[in-house]
C-alpha cells in the first residue's frame, strides 16, 4: 500500500494504490476501482478499470508524467503523500519549476505585452510571436504574477526557450486571484 | 486532341502531395517527389515512384524555388506538374513557365489564374456573368474621400479587402465614418508587406455569414459542370477548419441556381480545370460571389466522397486534353461527408502551431472513415510548413450518421506528443449549433467564448488522467523494488563491478 | 413493438470485433469486449468501452464458453449479445441460451439457424421454395448400394458432403463407381469427427462453379429484401480470399433472379436478420442453391460499400424489432468494391498460418480504401486463433479503378515480421484471368501451378533487396567504425573504465 | 570501397561499396548507382536509388539480414568478398547451417512423409501438422537431400523447433538438382 499526492499546476489528488492478484486497487477522491493496467507499445497503456477500457500515453518527464487522454496532454507530479505534505509545510512547491512560458516554436518575439509584476489571467496575451508565416499570440498557460520576462522583441527564440517566469502561486495561504 | 502523361511531378509535399501520388498511381502514371532537407524522411517522399531533392530549409529555399523545380522536372522527364493547392498552386508566373518549358501545368491558364487571383478583376468577371456580388466598390480605392462616399452608399459596417488578399491579411471591418481612414491605410500597408500590392477595395460587410463553395470542372472545349456545394463555414484565423457536403441551407432549387452561377462564371473565364467558386451566403439566404480558387482545394474529399468522382483522376483527364466524360445530369449524390482538418494546433491556445515528434499515432478505419494523411507513426512534423497533419473524412448515409462516425474517428485517433485538432473536432461534434446546423463564419467565437476551458471540460475525467500517472507511477516502482530484490537475491552487486573492473584492466 | 439496445456484449475477437464495436459507437450503443488471456492486449479489448475477461488460451477454454459469455453478459447488464462470425455464430444452442437468459442474440432464431445449419434440411427448404438446387439425394446415405443408384442417376463425377459440413471438411469429388465406397466411408468418419455427425449426402459435381452469394436482410414482420451478390470465387482451402461486388457474370436479370430467389428462401425459412444464401454458377450462368450462412460474412463490406447501407446498423435496427427501413426498390448500387483479406499465412507455402510479431505494420488509407483491422503497430498476431489480420475493401467507379485502386493499397501496406497474403493479393491483380474477369473455385490452381515461384517472380527485384542488404551492413561498419574513432580520439578508454571502478569501490 | 558477396540459400551477388559526398555508391551485376539510404523507424529505411524512391524493412538476424521488399522477406548473408572467396576455396558454406526445416507455428506433428537420405524437391509436402485446427502440409523450403528428420508423429513443437535437416548442397561441384 502506498499513498501519493498527484497534482497538476491548479489540481491536487490523493490516491492509496495496491497490488493483489495481479490487479492494481486504488482508493481516493471519494472512490475505490479495481484496475487491470496492461503497457503496450510507446509508452501506450491499457486500463480497464472496473470493466470500462481506456487507452492512455503515459510518457515521463524529468519532473513527472505526461498523461495523453483522448486528443490532450496534462502534466503531473506524482510524490509520495507523506512527503507531499512535509514539502507543504515547509512551503516547497514543485509545480514552482514549472512556472515558466517556454517558447511553442521557435521563431521570432514581434511584441511583449507585459512586464514583472503584472498580474495576468489565464489566456491572456502575453506575447506575439512570428512562427510559419503567421502572428501567434503566446497566452498565459496561467492565472498569476509574472516575475520576469526573458525576451526582447526583435528576438529569435528556439523551441521550448524560456520566455516568461511567474511567481509560484500555488500557495495555501495565498490563493490564486480566478 | 488529347496528349499523354506518363509521369508527373508533384510539386508539393504532406497530405496534399500523397493525395496526389495517390491519383497518379490510380491512374497508371509515374509520380515524382520533390522535398526540402528537412522532408527527406516524410512520407510523401516515400509513396512517390521517384523522388530528388530541391535543398534548402524554408518554403522559399525549397516548394517556391520556381527555377529548381521546373530543372528537376525537365532532368527526370515529367510531362506534367501538379502544384496541389497552397505553394506555386495559385502563381500564374510559375503556371506561364511551366508553359514556355514544355510542361503541362495541372490547374487553368496562366492567364486564367492572373485574372481570378485579382480580387478586383475576379469581382467585375463574376458581375459581368450576372453572378450576384456584396454590395460595394469594385475599384482599387486610394482616396479616403472615395472610400468614404462608397461606405455612405452601401451602408456601414463595411469591409476594406486587399485585391490581392487571402487569409485574412490586409482585411479590416469599419462600423462607422470614424474609423475609415485609419483602416484604409494600415488595410493597405499590410496588403503591402504581405502580398507587395497595395491595392485595396470596400465591400458591404456581412455580419454572420456563412461560407459555402461550388466545386467546378472545366474542360477545354468550353464544358463546364459543377459538383456541389462544400459547407465551410467554421474557420479559424478566417482558414476552414471543418466542411460538410452537402449544406444544410442548400436545397436542390438553391444548389442548382449556385450551381449555374459558378458554371456562367467559369465560362466567362475560360476556366479549364478544377476549381471552386466561393460565396458567402446571409442569414436570408442569399448567397454572393466571394472569389474563386483555381485550384484543387483542402476539403476537395467530402465531394468526392458524395459523388464518388475522384477530383485528382478528372484533373489529369482535363489535362490530357480529355473531353468531360460526364454531363451535369450524370452527377449523383449519395448520403453526407464531413471532413476535420488535423492541424498540430493547440486549440486551447488560440490554435498556435504545436509541431513535434509523432510519438505515438494511430490513424482511425472501419466503414465510412478515409484518412488523407502525410505523416506516419514515429515522424516528426517539421516547423517550417503548414500545420496540417491529415484531413479525416467520413461518409454517412445521412448528416446524423456522418456525425456520429466522426465522433467515433475522432475518439479513436491517436496523437501523442503534440496537441492537434482533434480535440477541437471533438467538440464542434458534440456542439448544439453544430448538430442543428446553426453554423457561420463566426462559430468558433459564437459558440465557445473560453476555448480553452471547453476543450477542458470536454476532455472527460482529469481524476482519470491523475489516476492513470500514480497507477503508473507505482507500477514503475514496484517494478524498480522487483529488480532490486532480484539482484540482491542473485548475486552481492559489490562483487559484480569488482569483477567488471578486473576485466578492464586486465 | 421494438425494444431499447443500451449494451451489446461483442462476443468475439479480431476485426469482426473491431467492427462491431465501431458500430455500436455510430449507433450510440455501449460496446462490452470478452477476451481470452493471449488478447488482453489485442485491438477489440481497447476500442471497446468495457471488457471483461473469459480467461483461457484456446478457443474451446475462452470464446466457445457459452456459459462465460452469458454470465458476463448478465453481469455487465448487456441487453444483446452480437456473435460476429465464426465461434458461436451459428451455434443454435448458443443462440437458445441467450433467448432462455434475456438476452437478445443478434441473429437469426435458434430453430431458423438449426434448419438452415444442416444441410439436408436446408437444401429440402430451398426445393420446396422453388429454388435450383444441384442434382442429388438430399437424404442422408449411409449405404454403399444407395450412394451407387443416386449416383448413376445424376451421374458421375459426384460430389459426397456432411450434412453439417462446412470448410471442406467430409468433402469427397469421385470421378467413378469405383471410388465411391471408400469416399463414402472416408467422408462419412471425417464428418464425424469434425461435427459430432456423420451424415452425409451426395450431389452433382459442377466442376468449374463460380460461388456467388446474396446479401438479404428480414425483418420480424416477414418483410425480406436482398442486397444484391458478391463474388467470392477466389477460394484456397475452401476459404474466400479475395471477394468483389457486383460479380462480372450477373447483370441485373441475373441479380434480379438470384435476388428473388433467395428472398423467397428466406421467407420460406422465417429468416430475420441479416444473412448470405451461397449459389454455385455453372458456365452457362446456372445457379444453384448452395448453403445459408445464418450471420454476418466476413465479406460483408463490399456490400457496404456499393450499396451505402451498414449491415451492422441493419443488424441493430432488425433486432430492436424494427421494420426493415428500405424497401427493395430503395436499394441503389454505385460503383464496384473487392475486398482482399490479409491473413497471416505464407502463400508460398500454400498458405501456412505464420503468426508472430507486427515489427512494422502500417495499413493503406486515401480516395476509395477501407481497412477493417483486428491488429495495430507492435500487436502480435497469436497463434490460437484464425490467422485472418486484416480486410482491404477498396471501391472503384468501375471494376479497373476498384482494381487499380488495390493494386495501390497492397503496394502501400506495410507488414513486417510475418508473411501475409498481401503478396497474394498482389499477384491476382496483375493475373489476366482475374482482370478479365474469367474466374472459378478452382482459380488458384488453374492460374498459379507454381505459386511460390510466381510470387517469387511478381516480387520485385531480388536484386535490389540484395543490394539493400550490402548497404545497411556497409553502414553498420561505416558507423562503428566511426564510433570507434570518436571514442580512441576523445579518451583513453582505459581511464574510463580504471574511474568507474573506482566510483564504485568508494 | 568495400567489396562483399550477398547471398541467398540460391544466389549469389558481388557489390562494391563506397561512400562520397553523404552518399552510398554501389557498384555490382553489371549496374553503378547512387543511393541516398535513410533510416526510418522500426528498421526501416528509405532508398533513393538514382532518383527511384523505395521503402524496405531490413532486420539484423543472428547470422545475416532479411530484408522485407513489398510484402515478403528475403534472408541474405553479407560477408567481406576476399573472405567469401577463401571459403569456398575451403569449401566452407554458411548457408549449410541455414538448412534446416524449422516449425512455422506451434502445434502437433500429424505425419512425416520423408526419410533420411531421400532427395526432395522443393513445395514437396513433407510433414503434416495440426496448428489452429487445421491440418497444414509442412513443405520443403528447397531442393536437396534429406540429412535427419528430427520429429516423429504425435509429437508437439514450438515454433521455430528443426524438424528436417537437409544436407548442404550449395556447392559448385555438386549443382542443384532443379
Amino acid at each position: 500500500m502506498k499513498k501519493v499526492q498527484v497534482s497538476t499546476a491548479d489540481r491536487t489528488f490523493a490516491f492509496e494504490l495496491w497490488f493483489e492478484n495481479d490487479r492494481y486497487f486504488v482508493r481516493g477522491e471519494g472512490e475505490e476501482h479495481v484496475v487491470d493496467l496492461t503497457p503496450l507499445k510507446n509508452n501506450r497503456y491499457s486500463l480497464i478499470v472496473d470493466g470500462r477500457s481506456y487507452e492512455t500515453g503515459v510518457e515521463v518527464a524529468s519532473d513527472g508524467y505526461i498523461v495523453f487522454t483522448g486528443a490532450r496532454s496534462h502534466r503531473f507530479i506524482v510524490e509520495d503523500y507523506e512527503i507531499a505534505q512535509m514539502k507543504k509545510q515547509a512551503g516547497i512547491d514543485d509545480w514552482a519549476r514549472e512556472m515558466l512560458l517556454t517558447a511553442p516554436m521557435p521563431g521570432l518575439v514581434l511584441a511583449v505585452n507585459c512586464r514583472p509584476g503584472d498580474t495576468v489571467v489565464k489566456n491572456q496575451p502575453l506575447l506575439v510571436m512570428e512562427a510559419m508565416k503567421m502572428e501567434n499570440d503566446i497566452k498565459s498557460p496561467l492565472t498569476g504574477i509574472i516575475r520576469a520576462v526573458a525576451v526582447i522583441p526583435g528576438q529569435n527564440v528556439d523551441k521550448g526557450q524560456t520566455l516568461i517566469e511567474f511567481e509560484p502561486w500555488r500557495n495555501p495561504e495565498k490563493p490564486v486571484p480566478e | 486532341m488529347t496528349t499523354t502523361i506518363r509521369k508527373i511531378l508533384i510539386a508539393n509535399r504532406g497530405e496534399i502531395a500523397v493525395r496526389i501520388a495517390r491519383g497518379c498511381r490510380d491512374a497508371g502514371i509515374i509520380s515524382v517527389a520533390v522535398y526540402s532537407d528537412p522532408d527527406r524522411m516524410a512520407y510523401h517522399v516515400r509513396v512517390a515512384d521517384e523522388a530528388y531533392a530541391l535543398g534548402g530549409t524554408t518554403s522559399a529555399e525549397s516548394y517556391l524555388r520556381q527555377d529548381k523545380i521546373i530543372e528537376t522536372a525537365r532532368k527526370c522527364g515529367a510531362d506534367a506538374i501538379h502544384p496541389g493547392y497552397g505553394f506555386l498552386a495559385e502563381n500564374h508566373d510559375f503556371a506561364a513557365l511551366c508553359r514556355e518549358n514544355g510542361l503541362i501545368f495541372i490547374g487553368p491558364s496562366p492567364e486564367v489564374i492572373a485574372l481570378l487571383g485579382d480580387k478586383v478583376q475576379a469581382r467585375r468577371v463574376a458581375e459581368k456573368a450576372g453572378l450576384p456580388v456584396v454590395p460595394g466598390s469594385v475599384q482599387n480605392i486610394e482616396q479616403v474621400d472615395v472610400a468614404r462616399i462608397e461606405a455612405y452608399r452601401i451602408g456601414y459596417p463595411v469591409l476594406i479587402k486587399a485585391a490581392a488578399g487571402g487569409g485574412g491579411k490586409g482585411m479590416r471591418i469599419v462600423n462607422d465614418p470614424d474609423g475609415l481612414g485609419a483602416a484604409l491605410s494600415t488595410a493597405a500597408s499590410e496588403a503591402g508587406s504581405a502580398f507587395g500590392d497595395r491595392r485595396v477595395y470596400i465591400e458591404k460587410y456581412i455580419s454572420r455569414p456563412r461560407h459555402v463553395e461550388i466545386q467546378i470542372l472545366g474542360d477545354a472545349y468550353g464544358n463546364v459542370i459543377h459538383l456541389g456545394e462544400r459547407e465551410c463555414s467554421i474557420q479559424r484565423r478566417h482558414q476552414k477548419v471543418i466542411e460538410e457536403s452537402p449544406s444544410m441551407i442548400v436545397d436542390d432549387a438553391m444548389r442548382a441556381k449556385m450551381g449555374a452561377a459558378a458554371v456562367e462564371l467559369a465560362k466567362a473565364a475560360g476556366y479549364v480545370g478544377a476549381g471552386t467558386v466561393e460565396f458567402l451566403v446571409d442569414e436570408n439566404k442569399h448567397f454572393y460571389f466571394l472569389e474563386v480558387n483555381t485550384r484543387l482545394q483542402v476539403e476537395h474529399p467530402v465531394t468526392e466522397m458524395v459523388t464518388g468522382l475522384d477530383l485528382v483522376q478528372e484533373q489529369f483527364k482535363i489535362a490530357r486534353g480529355e473531353k468531360l466524360s460526364i454531363r451535369q445530369e450524370d452527377v449523383g449524390r449519395r448520403g453526407h461527408a464531413i471532413e476535420c482538418r488535423i492541424y498540430a494546433e493547440d486549440a486551447a491556445a488560440g490554435f498556435i502551431p504545436c509541431t513535434g515528434h509523432l510519438s505515438a499515432y494511430q490513424e482511425p478505419s472501419g466503414p465510412g472513415v478515409r484518412v488523407d494523411s502525410g505523416f506516419i507513426a514515429g515522424d516528426d512534423v517539421p516547423v517550417y510548413y503548414d500545420p496540417l497533419i491529415a484531413k479525416l473524412i467520413v461518409w454517412g448515409a445521412d448528416r446524423n450518421q456522418a456525425i456520429q462516425r466522426m465522433r467515433r474517428a475522432l475518439n479513436e485517433y491517436v496523437v501523442q506528443g503534440i496537441e492537434t485538432t482533434i480535440s477541437f473536432g471533438r467538440l464542434v461534434m458534440d456542439n448544439e449549433s453544430f448538430i442543428s446546423g446553426r453554423l457561420s463564419t463566426h462559430f468558433i467565437e459564437d459558440e465557445f467564448a473560453d476555448l480553452a476551458e471547453s476543450l477542458t471540460r470536454s476532455d472527460g475525467d482529469i481524476r482519470l488522467a491523475a489516476m492513470t500517472a500514480a497507477l503508473v507511477d507505482y507500477r514503475l516502482q514496484l517494478r524498480l523494488l522487483a529488480v532490486s530484490r532480484r539482484a540482491k537475491s542473485e548475486e552481492n552487486p559489490w562483487k559484480i563491478s569488482g569483477r567488471q573492473a578486473g576485466l578492464r584492466k586486465r
